[in-house]
């Protein structure tokens, strides 16, 4: 794995944050726009693992970053389903184009 | 011993008891009191002054003050004062005293009417008495607001429009000074990078003329524009002519004095070079705003209209006074200030008493009046005549003075500006008597005229009081020029060391 | 070319792929399961660099938890069966544009950024040497995180029963409402308070 | 460590006692009437506020995960000052609430979070504090459980946020890529002028723009006020925002420092927009929480005016406001919550004719906007003088210009609400409302704050030695 | 015994009435306020004769020469070290004279009126009108600061338009009294700036310093003399300014158009103010300052002269078409005054060339007498006959026989018939301008001639012509006033007849030293003679009713009806008001305020309401948008501040 380095994570990490950018901004589904989320989030977590890795094995920053995350992600995906499902209670629908009730 | 914090506390205090009154009575009782006894301490004050002047004490500012107050940007609470500030002390002591008087019958909303004025009436003389120029923006914006709600409440007509019109252009006005006031800020040097609001040490700084050339134009025109500089002045026709009584006495006879007054102490005096600079702007602009306001008057039909854009033309003169820079100029525009601020006091008072019993300040409708209700015309035509500069009352000296302070200025320019500054006192003389002629004497144009009952007591005293300090000034103008001009011939030799320079 | 290196790209490839799919996909059951197979191949990834630790949590958390919730939901929202509608056009050219320029523009600041690795040994991510640092309180410990998204965690969980618990009481307030019997009720209260109450 | 470690975290242990006796009181379920809940709750809130004025120490833990000193005590109060009058305004509100104590645990999670994000001297305590302050908001902002705005407004708030986290834990990464390490002290020195890390530093820069809702970063704000329960929507605005100004200035003063020319610039641009697009949305609105949203975010633009001077004035002058707007805002919110609760209307122009019944209320309302437009003599002139003159010190005369003359737009929105509720006629005003005992504390506070703040000069002189150390 | 109390009382006396008057009397004792102006005026005009007595036979005589007196001096406003508004008392021949005219018609008024204003609703304000006029026009005359006799210029100006608007009820009556004021004011314009110019070169406002800095040869005078403005120099344009100011209240052409108008006024007020002393300020203004004319500036006293001379011939021709005797006596005044001022304008300094000066005082002091008798009995007759028209009269010798005689004798005394006082002054006038000014002179003779003719006709007119009819509800047999209308009749009938022997020459001149007039009996025919002819036409046309003056009228009509309709210069003036003033300037200035400057303002308002509406759109309450916002912001910055802005 020599001539796997750094940069092919970073540039995996990018290309799955922007994927996940992507998905977030064209998905009309809220919960399929948290799934984005997680992608982007896994992006990142990606980004820590790797830099600890490969740059600075002699802490564990890095890798106790990406735990947290993980850890908040999971907080983060079950307040915001709670919400959902709750939109979804009052609505009937959790199409985010629909969800536009106060504007201007 | 004179404590001029004093003065700040006294209208405060009778603020806060008008705000524990439970009834009209005791609100008009308590704000009364409170005038007179400012009324009272003021005329003390101004005693006081004199009587030091007289027996050679030539300190610039008298009564000083230091209070530190906000220290890491060197802001002081720091109160003083010379003879300008002292006549515009008692020009405001008095306007609040009849303002007062006249809105005793003011049956809505009793108790924030007077304590607005009152609130009105701290800001005013906190600014007068202010030698830090935050302190000084602070009361400035006090006098705004209040302004703003009396007109927005108790006002007639096109009410909320001329409010926030008035509130916006004032506070846009306070804007540029601000702005102004930050530039300076900045430019001041209190040695290790320190910077300062005394008023009296930046006078004795040197401002870097970049600077001064930057920052003049703000501060003037920012404070020109609660004197109605041209064209910042579309504020005071229609706030004017909107305000209730008192308040118009107010915006008028106060409000738009604290505009030339920081025109005087704020820009001219701190910035002399700039203020050089600039004159023939500002001549240009003052002399502007003299006839083109005296022309737009000649068109009104409404009293109040009349007024208001008459104002903006003897505001006119007061900037005039400034920009022409010479000390008999300088002390022309502050008698100017206590004249108008007087005699348009009067006016309103006048035109206030007219409407509460007419319900219409169309010249067309009114008529004959001099026959039913001969007290408040003669104190309409004696507020008028004051206004078309009748020598005896306090127009005429203040105007004169100018005009002699314009002219000696040897420039081709300022003599024509002068010319036609001293031309508009021909159209003033036009309206004022069209105004007067037709609204006033002919036939009685409306049965119901018949039936007003003259001038209340507080009617009387009010137009009384204003009467007499108008006269006094026209009569006896000495004793203002005496108390005016050792403090203008300062400001005129800073600007002299400065130019000189 | 070595195993390694196919490996990773192996890797590399179901998680672009599956994230791809997961963003794109109409179905939204395929979605998440789409979403599955991109968290597992970044698990994947976390084995492939010997950090096992982090790649079982990965799995615990993801898979275990983050994805049966979704799916959960999903059920929940009775939207699993239909088709989602598609965005339109204009809105899924920008995203792509802007997500592709954002992309371009990330990874050539990265590729002309020179990495300084610090060089010094490392420390064995191992479940021992992560367990004693979380709960260290000296240099290098993480008490007090490990302390605070318990809180998070406690408040999440709280949150969410406050907000998905399905109420059968009608509303908590009684609003004044139109027919005489809600009036009623709304003076009653208000006489109430007033006894109680100074008024404002 | 021992009671050192205790005083130096006393505010976040006092916290995270009150949080267990409250959870402690929902599960045993002793106590049945909410009034007395909520009188319970706000007596601890009022200790805690008090509390957390006294026994200051000064001192850093776990090895920098968390560091505390005069200021962030200063700040902390400022925060429990905040909740505490909120808590009072919510009285009305909770009293019928079925989640009354859930709402307490939730409310101070976060300010426990906040307290957290602002002590931290690490990315990763940052991170946290910042989740904290921010998941359970989120919940809050759902509070109304069955009102669709509340809602919505909670689904944006989680969604948007959650995306603003990734872009900031995005440059948080990248920001550790380059430097390795999380610690603010460390990593200040290896920031230097090359583009990955300054792409790092201005994603974590939008990521607290985003917070902060800072325009082109804000638009989440006015749904997510509207829609939440007013007592919320006054914690986003106030505590919420608040807290992010405090770490905010942190990170750039502290964290930041050798990019200050790019963020002279950033804050800059960020200045103009947000004063403008905030004041031109506001100038518009009708809904009253939503014009409040607006206005906080042009009062944000001047914060950062304050902020942007880099200079120890800068910084107290930006403290300095938050009380001044911690005070004013929720003044005019607790009038608004008052409003909401008894008649159920949020739009400016039901308040027309509102002085005719409801005096104090109006004249609250009016100070509270005076003060939020810097008018004198209420607070609010001072804090913005102050913002402004330390914006000034930067010499950046045309921004400053533009800042000044803002406020003369602003000016004009405020004085709306006030001509609507002084000035119009109305022929069916609203009605005498009687808030709860609580709720006239709070208002009384908050008008007694808005008045006198700007005079106690000593206030901000003690901020300023805290902020020049 | 120049007591200066006594000499302050002279004005002071009216002034106190007048306060007395206004603030009590009108109200607790309005019918005793007429004694009361008139006792307080007695006083004043005693003391005014003591005083000129004093001065003129006592004190001031030094040497040959009068000497100015200043008694006191207040400092009233001080500019700089040396310019300073004085509030003083200045004595010489001309103000001594002055105000002994002043209190003595004055007083004639206040008496006559008493009977004339008798019932009058307002005859308390009246009096108090004519105590404040008094006193202003006291203490213009005794000025000794150039500015305070502005100041009371003005006063005088406000008591004036005060008594020609006495009937406010009558429109005409405002609009007279608003005319008057405004030209009046319009030329007071040139005077205050007159004064700036003088006063700027002369670094003083008083008198006496002003005329010995003016007159003395030094540099300074020479550089004002040399600096040229617009092709005058400054000095000219200074005196010019200040004669303007004076022609505006002495109604010189083409500032003359108030005077007709004002007399809507009472016709005492006529006879006091319009006839014998605020009219005559002008003349005593540039009699003030007349060694600077004739010494320093000729050019401007030849503008004097000119302007007198063309106001004395219109006037003059202008008087024979109207038919309102009022009216025809205020052209006969204009045209008096023009005299007084050509002759001031031939006239020089010093010696036997000031003849002109002492000639023009001379005048001054003659006409004011028989001009208010003059107007004293139009006035009776209007009392009479409720008319101011020609054509309601006729025949009334019969019925007013004193108010017939005395009259007569004002018309001789205008005419120029000797031995009545006005020929003696014109005579002098008339000398000095054939002296100095051939052309002046035939004016002059030419004006006298017609003046004349048309005082006849308004004589014959009146108390001739047709038989008098008598209304319906006339009361009395004859048309006499009462005994306080006719004494002031006859007393001033008894000084027209003989005021022309008082030996001007010895008192009142250019230099204050004796000048000795000759008299040229020769010299006296021709001017005698065409007034004689004047005379003579006028009782051929009109001492009965006859078809002649029509014929000529028809004969000339084209001339006659321009000249009836006053040159149409008050129409010329209309238009430069109405339509220019007014239309081009006032509604425009209003137009611009309100839609341009204005407009502006609000204007700006609008956009920022207009571009707050364009970008609602960003905020369209949808979640993805504000995220593509957000992110393309974050791009943005990113773009901006790595690779642009740093």
């Amino acid at each position: 794995m020599n001539d796997i380095g750094l940069f092919h994570f970073l540039f995996l990490s990018c290309a799955l944050f922007f994927i996940g950018i992507y998905g977030f901004l064209t998905r009309r589904n809220l919960i399929t726009m948290l799934m984005s989320v997680e992608l982007i989030l896994n992006s990142i977590n990606i980004n820590f693992v790797a830099f600890n890795k490969f740059l600075f094995p002699d802490k564990l920053d890095g890798l106790f970053f990406t735990l947290f995350i993980i850890t908040i992600a999971a907080a983060e995906a079950a307040v915001a389903i709670a919400i959902i499902i709750n939109l979804y209670r009052n609505y009937n629908t959790i199409d985010v184009e629909e969800v536009n009730s106060m504007k201007y | 011993m004179i404590n001029l914090s004093v003065l700040l506390i006294i209208p405060l205090i009778t603020a806060l008891v008008v705000l524990l009154c439970s009834n009209p009575i005791q609100v008009r009782a308590t704000a009364l009191t409170g005038a007179i006894i400012q009324l009272t301490y003021s005329s003390l004050i101004l005693y006081d002054f004199i009587s030091q002047r007289a027996i050679g004490n030539t300190a610039q500012m008298l009564y000083e003050s230091h209070h530190s107050w906000f220290s890491s940007l060197n802001i002081e609470y720091y109160v003083g004062v010379d003879g300008i500030s002292i006549a515009m002390i008692m020009l405001t002591a008095v306007v609040v005293l009849t303002g007062i008087l006249i809105s005793w019958n003011v049956t809505k909303l009793t108790k924030e009417f007077f304590f607005l004025i009152l609130l009105l009436s701290v800001g005013a003389y906190g600014f007068f008495i202010s030698l830090d120029l935050f302190a000084m923006f602070f009361f400035l914006e006090v006098a705004v607001i209040p302004k703003f709600l009396l007109i927005g409440i108790w006002g007639s007509g096109k009410k909320e429009y001329s409010a926030m019109k008035l509130a916006l252009m004032l506070m846009g006005g306070s804007a540029l000074v601000l702005i102004g006031l930050l530039c300076l800020y900045f430019n001041t040097d209190t040695g290790g990078g320190t910077h300062t609001f005394n008023l009296i040490s930046i006078a004795h700084m040197h401002i870097p003329i970049e600077a001064q050339q930057f920052i003049f134009p703000l501060m003037f025109v920012g404070f020109g524009v609660f004197t109605a500089i041209f064209p910042f002045h579309t504020w005071a026709p229609d706030g004017h002519s909107s305000a209730p009584t008192a308040a118009s006495m107010f915006l008028a006879g106060i409000s738009m004095k604290l505009g030339g007054y920081g025109c005087l102490r704020a820009a001219t005096y701190l910035m002399p070079e700039a203020a050089h600079i600039y004159s023939p702007w500002i001549i240009g602009l003052s002399t502007i705003a003299i006839i083109y306001g005296a022309f737009a008057t000649l068109m009104q039909t409404d009293l109040k209209y009349i007024n208001a854009y008459s104002s903006v033309s003897h505001c006119g003169f007061v900037l005039f006074g400034i920009g022409m820079l010479t000390k008999t100029a300088l002390t022309g525009a502050v008698m100017q200030m206590v004249s108008h601020g007087l005699m348009t006091a009067l006016f309103f008072a006048a035109i206030g008493m007219i409407y509460e019993r007419t319900h219409t300040r169309q010249i067309a409708q009114l008529g004959g009046l001099l026959k039913t209700i001969p007290f408040i015309i003669t104190v309409f035509v004696l507020a008028g005549l004051c206004s078309l500069g009748l020598p005896g009352l306090s127009g005429f000296v203040a105007e004169m003075t100018i005009f002699m302070g314009a002219w000696q200025n040897p420039d081709n320019f300022y003599r024509i500006a002068t010319v036609l500054a001293c031309a508009s006192i021909v159209v003033t003389a036009v309206y004022i008597l069209r105004a007067v002629g037709s609204s006033v004497m002919g036939p009685i144009k409306n049965e119901a005229y018949r039936n007003f009952g003259d001038a209340t007591w507080n009617e009387k005293l009010a137009s009384i009081t204003l009467i007499i300090c108008i006269m006094a000034i026209g009569i006896a103008p000495f004793w203002l020029n005496n108390l005016v001009s050792p403090d203008t011939q300062l400001i005129m030799e800073n600007i002299a060391r400065s130019v000189g320079k | 070319m070595n195993a390694s290196t196919i490996i990773f790209y192996i890797l590399a490839a179901t998680i672009i792929s599956g994230a791809l799919l997961a963003v794109t996909s109409r179905k939204i059951f395929r979605s998440a399961v789409f979403l599955l197979f991109s968290l597992i191949g970044i698990a994947g990834l976390y084995f492939f660099i010997d950090y096992e630790f982090i790649a079982a949590v990965q799995i615990i958390v993801y898979v275990g938890g983050i994805i049966v919730l979704i799916i959960f939901s999903v059920f929940l929202t009775h939207g699993s069966g239909e088709d989602m509608k598609r965005p339109t056009i204009g809105r899924a050219a920008f995203a792509a544009l802007a997500a592709i320029f954002g992309g371009v523009l990330t990874m050539f600041l990265i590729s002309q950024h020179t990495f300084f690795p610090s060089g010094k040994t490392g420390i064995e991510p191992s479940p021992e040497n992560i367990g004693s640092q979380m709960l260290s309180t000296t240099e290098h410990g993480y008490i007090l995180p490990f302390e605070v998204v318990s809180m998070l965690l406690l408040a999440a969980m709280i949150g969410c029963i406050v907000i998905a618990i399905k109420i059968k009481v009608p509303p908590h307030k009684i609003l004044p409402e139109t027919d005489e019997d809600g009036i009623e009720i709304f003076d009653q209260k208000q006489t109430t308070l007033e006894n109680k109450q100074i008024q404002l | 460590m021992g009671t050192d470690f205790l005083l130096i975290m006393k505010s976040e242990v006092s916290l995270t006692l009150i949080v267990f006796f409250l959870l402690f009181l929902k599960i045993w379920d002793g106590v049945k009437s909410n009034i007395t809940l909520l009188n319970i709750v706000n007596i601890i809130l009022f200790f805690n506020l008090l509390f957390g004025l006294f026994f200051n120490t000064e001192g850093m833990l776990f090895n920098g995960m968390f560091y505390t000193n005069n200021t962030l005590f200063l700040e902390k109060s400022i925060l429990n000052l905040g909740t505490f009058i909120i808590s009072l305004q919510a009285f009305d509100w909770l009293k019928d609430h079925k989640h009354l104590l859930e709402f307490y645990i939730l409310l101070l999670c976060t300010l426990l979070g906040m307290d957290f994000m602002i002590s931290s001297d690490n990315f990763l305590m940052f991170y946290l504090g910042l989740e904290l302050s921010t998941i359970p908001l989120a919940a809050l902002c759902n509070y109304d459980l069955q009102k669709v705005r509340s809602s919505e407004s909670a689904v944006k708030m989680i969604l948007s946020s959650a995306f603003a986290s990734c872009i900031l834990l995005f440059g948080i990464s990248f920001l550790y890529g380059t430097t390795g390490t999380l610690d603010f002290k460390e990593m200040a020195p290896l920031l230097t002028a090359n583009k990955l890390q300054l792409f790092a530093f201005i994603l974590t820069f939008t990521g607290f723009a985003f917070k902060l809702s800072a325009v082109p970063f804000h638009l989440w704000t006015a749904d997510v006020y509207e829609g939440a329960p007013t007592s919320v929507t006054a914690y986003l605005s106030v505590i919420s925002k608040s807290s992010i100004v405090f770490i905010f200035i942190t990170v750039l003063f502290r964290l930041f420092h050798n990019y200050d020319a790019t963020w002279h610039n950033m804050l800059y641009l960020t200045i103009l927009l947000t004063i403008i697009i905030g004041n031109l949305f506001a100038i518009r609105q009708d809904n009253i929480k939503r014009f409040l949203a607006f206005s906080s975010i042009t009062q944000v633009g001047y914060i950062l005016l304050g902020i942007s001077s880099g200079t120890a004035i800068g910084a107290s002058a930006a403290i300095f406001f938050l009380i001044v707007y911690t005070f004013s805002n929720l003044g005019a919110f607790g009038v608004v919550s008052l409003v909401s609760e008894k008649t159920g209307k949020e739009n400016i122009s039901d308040y027309k004719g509102f002085y005719t019944n409801n005096k104090f209320a109006s004249w609250v309302m009016a100070i509270c906007l005076f003060s939020l437009a810097g008018i004198p003599p209420t607070a609010g002139f001072f804090g913005k003088m102050f913002l402004v003159t330390a914006g000034a010190a930067q010499e950046h005369y045309l921004l400053i210009s533009i800042a000044v003359m803002n406020m003369v737009v602003s000016l004009f929105y405020y004085l709306r609400v006030i001509k609507a509720i002084f000035i119009d006629e109305n022929e069916k005003p609203i009605a005498k409302l009687t808030g709860s005992a609580s709720l006239r504390i709070a208002l009384v506070i908050c008008i007694t704050g808005a008045i006198t703040m700007g005079f106690a000069s000593g206030l901000f002189e003690y901020i300023n030695t805290l902020t020049g150390k | 015994m120049l007591s200066t109390s006594l000499i302050v009382l002279i004005p002071l006396l009216p002034v106190l009435s007048f306060i007395l008057i206004a603030l009590v009397g009108r109200r607790y004792f309005p019918s005793s306020c007429g004694i009361l102006g008139t006792i307080s005026l007695s006083v004043s005009f005693l003391l005014a004769v003591t005083v000129a007595y004093d001065y003129l036979f006592l004190v001031a005589k030094v040497g040959d020469t009068y000497q100015q007196i200043i008694p006191l001096k207040i400092n009233w406003l001080q500019f700089s070290p040396n310019v300073s508004i004085d509030m003083g008392i200045l004595l010489d021949p001309i103000s001594v004279m002055m105000i002994v005219i002043v209190t003595l018609i004055s007083l004639m008024v206040h008496f006559y009126s008493l009977g004339y204003m008798k019932g009058e609703e307002r005859y308390a304000t009246y009096y108090s009108f004519l105590g404040l006029f008094t006193f202003s026009m006291l203490g213009l005359v005794l000025s000794s600061n150039i500015f305070q006799m502005y100041i009371f210029w003005e006063l005088v100006g406000v008591s004036s338009y005060l008594l020609i608007g006495f009937y406010f009820d009558k429109p005409s009556a405002i609009a007279a009294a608003k005319k008057a004021f405004i030209v009046t004011r319009f030329a007071d314009l040139g005077f205050l700036v007159g004064i700036l110019v003088l006063s700027f070169y002369a670094g003083t406002l008083d008198f006496q310093n002003l005329i010995t800095k003016l007159t003395t040869p030094t540099d300074q005078l020479h550089s004002i003399v040399t600096t040229s403005f617009l092709g005058c120099s400054a000095l000219t344009w200074g005196l010019v300014l200040v004669f303007i100011g004076g022609a505006g209240k002495s109604a010189m052409f083409p500032l003359h158009i108030w005077l007709p108008d004002a007399m809507e006024g009472p016709t005492p007020v006529s006879a006091l103010i319009h006839a014998a002393t605020m009219v005559v300020a002008g003349v005593f203004l540039v009699a003030r300052l007349f060694p600077i004319y004739a010494i320093s500036c000729p050019p401007a006293l030849e503008v004097v002269a000119w302007v007198g001379a063309a106001s004395s011939i219109i006037a003059a021709i202008i008087a024979c078409t109207q038919t309102d005797i009022k009216r025809v006596l205020a052209y006969s005044t204009m045209s008096q005054i023009g005299y007084m001022m050509f002759s001031l304008g031939v006239s020089s300094y010093g010696g036997e060339n000031g003849l002109g000066y002492m000639a023009s005082m001379f005048h001054l002091f003659t006409h004011a007498m028989f001009k208010a008798l003059l107007f004293l009995g139009a006035g009776a007759v209007i009392h009479y006959v409720h008319s101011n028209e020609m054509k309601d009269m006729g025949g009334l010798r019969k019925l007013m026989p004193i108010t017939h005689i005395t009259f007569l004798v004002a018309c001789l005394a205008i005419s120029g018939i000797p031995p009545f006082s006005g020929f003696f002054s014109k005579e002098e006038i008339l000398h000095a301008a054939y002296h100095s000014n051939k052309a002046i002179f035939g004016i002059a003779i030419l004006t006298a001639a017609i003046t004349a003719f048309y005082m006849f006709r308004l004589y014959f007119n009146i108390f001739w012509n047709k038989e008098y009819h008598k209304h319906n509800n006339e009361h009395d047999a004859h048309g006499e006033g009462p005994g306080t209308m006719l004494i002031p009749l006859i007393i001033l009938g008894m000084i027209s007849v003989f005021a022309g022997f008082i030996p001007f020459g010895k008192l009142v001149t250019s230099d204050g030293k004796i000048l000795v007039t000759s008299f040229d009996m020769t010299f006296s025919i021709v001017p005698v003679l065409l007034a004689t002819l004047g005379i003579i036409i006028a009782w051929s046309f009109y001492k009965r009713e006859s078809l002649a003056p029509q014929r000529l009228t028809n004969s000339i009509s084209g001339f006659y009806k321009s000249a009836y309709n006053k040159f149409y210069i008050d129409e010329a003036y209309l238009f430069i008001t109405k339509k220019i003033i007014f239309n081009l300037i006032g509604r425009p200035a209003a137009w611009i305020d309100r839609n341009i400057v204005d407009a502006f303002m609000n204007l700006l308002a609008t956009i920022t309401g207009n571009i707050s509406f364009l970008i609602r759109k960003l905020q369209s309450g949808k979640l993805q948008l504000y995220t593509a916002y957000f992110f393309v912001g974050v791009i943005s910055f990113v773009l901006i501040f790595i690779y642009w802005w740093t």
